[in-house]
């Protein structure tokens, strides 16, 4: 039921909120995310790279695992890979339910465990032609260690 | 089928050298953690990719698994490192 | 420094993202909560009634309670009044942040502390031409009061 | 001036029948509670609006306040039940 895209193209948050929530009269709250690219360190581009296949079957589980934890009417996961300039927008997630609590909790899991779950990786790119793999952070760990099942 | 087909990804990639390989592993590689030890014999690439295994992750038919999970011939098994999306 | 309107108008979320980040890269996250009229009951339409003047003041406050406790980069807080059909958004709350947790928190806060802190009042009208005021709610006390300070 | 602005919101105001007024309230009259209590006296609809107190809001010059919160003349006083926005 979740949508999941996988795409290099710039992505819309309001098209999305539109697919979502068009013609119903159900939805109390819809929470969304949107992940941007930082010029840290004077960062010239982000490359994100991913593993076909896996990606779509890990980014599902995720949504999947959100429509079981909370009632949502529905979830919108996009994430871009390719090359993607600072203040670009790299990942989307949305979530809309009755509920107002719901729709933001099932966010913050969503992106929370995309994080550390679904199989993309970052490189950096610098305007002198360096690059450097961005490493797994602890904080990311902990963030998506909240959500796990007691 | 006897082989299995290994995908690498990021620095695991670029250390290697290439982003996917066919193989046929001898029969004492029957789990994650002894395809790494055996992966890493093939060339220096190789051993230095799978220098620290405690640094690489694994997946199995696209799911992500533990160095003590079996690996058979067909398998689609994959080598990276932890992951940063998002 | 936060973005502050009440309106009769609809508004357009990515309107408002977009003037949140343009020209910037410094930003990580934007989080962004939408509340929508939900047709509870058979409900006609919502009309939203508030206290022009102490209105902005009570959002200007709760905003700059959010500025305090989170590093943002910016904020915006839009709350309808007037009339409001079913499935049309009524409040919108956005943060930006150059961390996703601060983004997150941050909206889920300002939606928290607005539902109990901005005066507000909301009159369902019904397709047989009753009305009622709708009640507070206990859970909306519980979840503003997660966010007192200690 | 001697007096206060009075103004009543959502069902308060529907009960009192309109959303303002100026009012000139004795001397004792020093708080938010005495206020209530003495506009309750004011007309049935006044007496409706008020008749428990617990269940109305106030606000002195835009700020929410308790019922022992003094006011004064000059001040805008307001009346409503607890908020529903959002």
């Amino acid at each position: 039921m979740a949508t999941i895209r996988v795409q290099e193209d710039v992505f819309d948050p309001q098209a999305e909120q539109v697919a979502l929530t068009a013609g119903r009269a159900d939805i109390g709250g819809v929470a969304a995310f949107t992940g941007l690219c930082r010029a840290d360190d004077g960062l010239a581009a982000l490359v994100l790279e991913h593993y076909p296949g896996m990606t779509e079957r890990a980014l599902a589980e995720i949504a999947a695992e959100a429509e079981r934890r909370w009632p949502l009417t529905g979830c919108t996961v996009i994430h871009r890979v390719g090359r993607i300039l600072p203040g670009e927008p790299i990942v989307l997630v949305m979530t809309a339910s009755a509920h107002r609590q719901a729709a933001l909790e099932s966010c913050a899991f969503l992106i929370d465990w995309l994080k550390t779950r679904a199989p993309f990786w970052k490189r950096e790119e610098f305007p002198d032609g360096t690059g450097r793999w961005v490493e797994a952070r602890a904080e990311d760990d902990a963030a998506a260690e909240r959500w796990r099942s007691p | 089928m006897n082989g299995m087909r290994v995908l690498y990804f990021a620095w695991v990639r670029h250390k290697i050298g290439h982003s996917q390989e066919d193989i046929s592993p001898p029969a004492e590689v029957k789990d994650i953690a002894s395809l790494m030890r055996w992966l890493a014999t093939r060339s220096p690439g190789h051993a230095q990719a799978f220098v620290q295994p405690a640094h690489v992750r694994a997946a199995v038919n696209h799911v992500f698994c533990q160095p003590d999970h079996p690996v058979r011939p067909g398998d689609e098994v994959a080598f990276f490192p932890p992951v940063t999306g998002g």
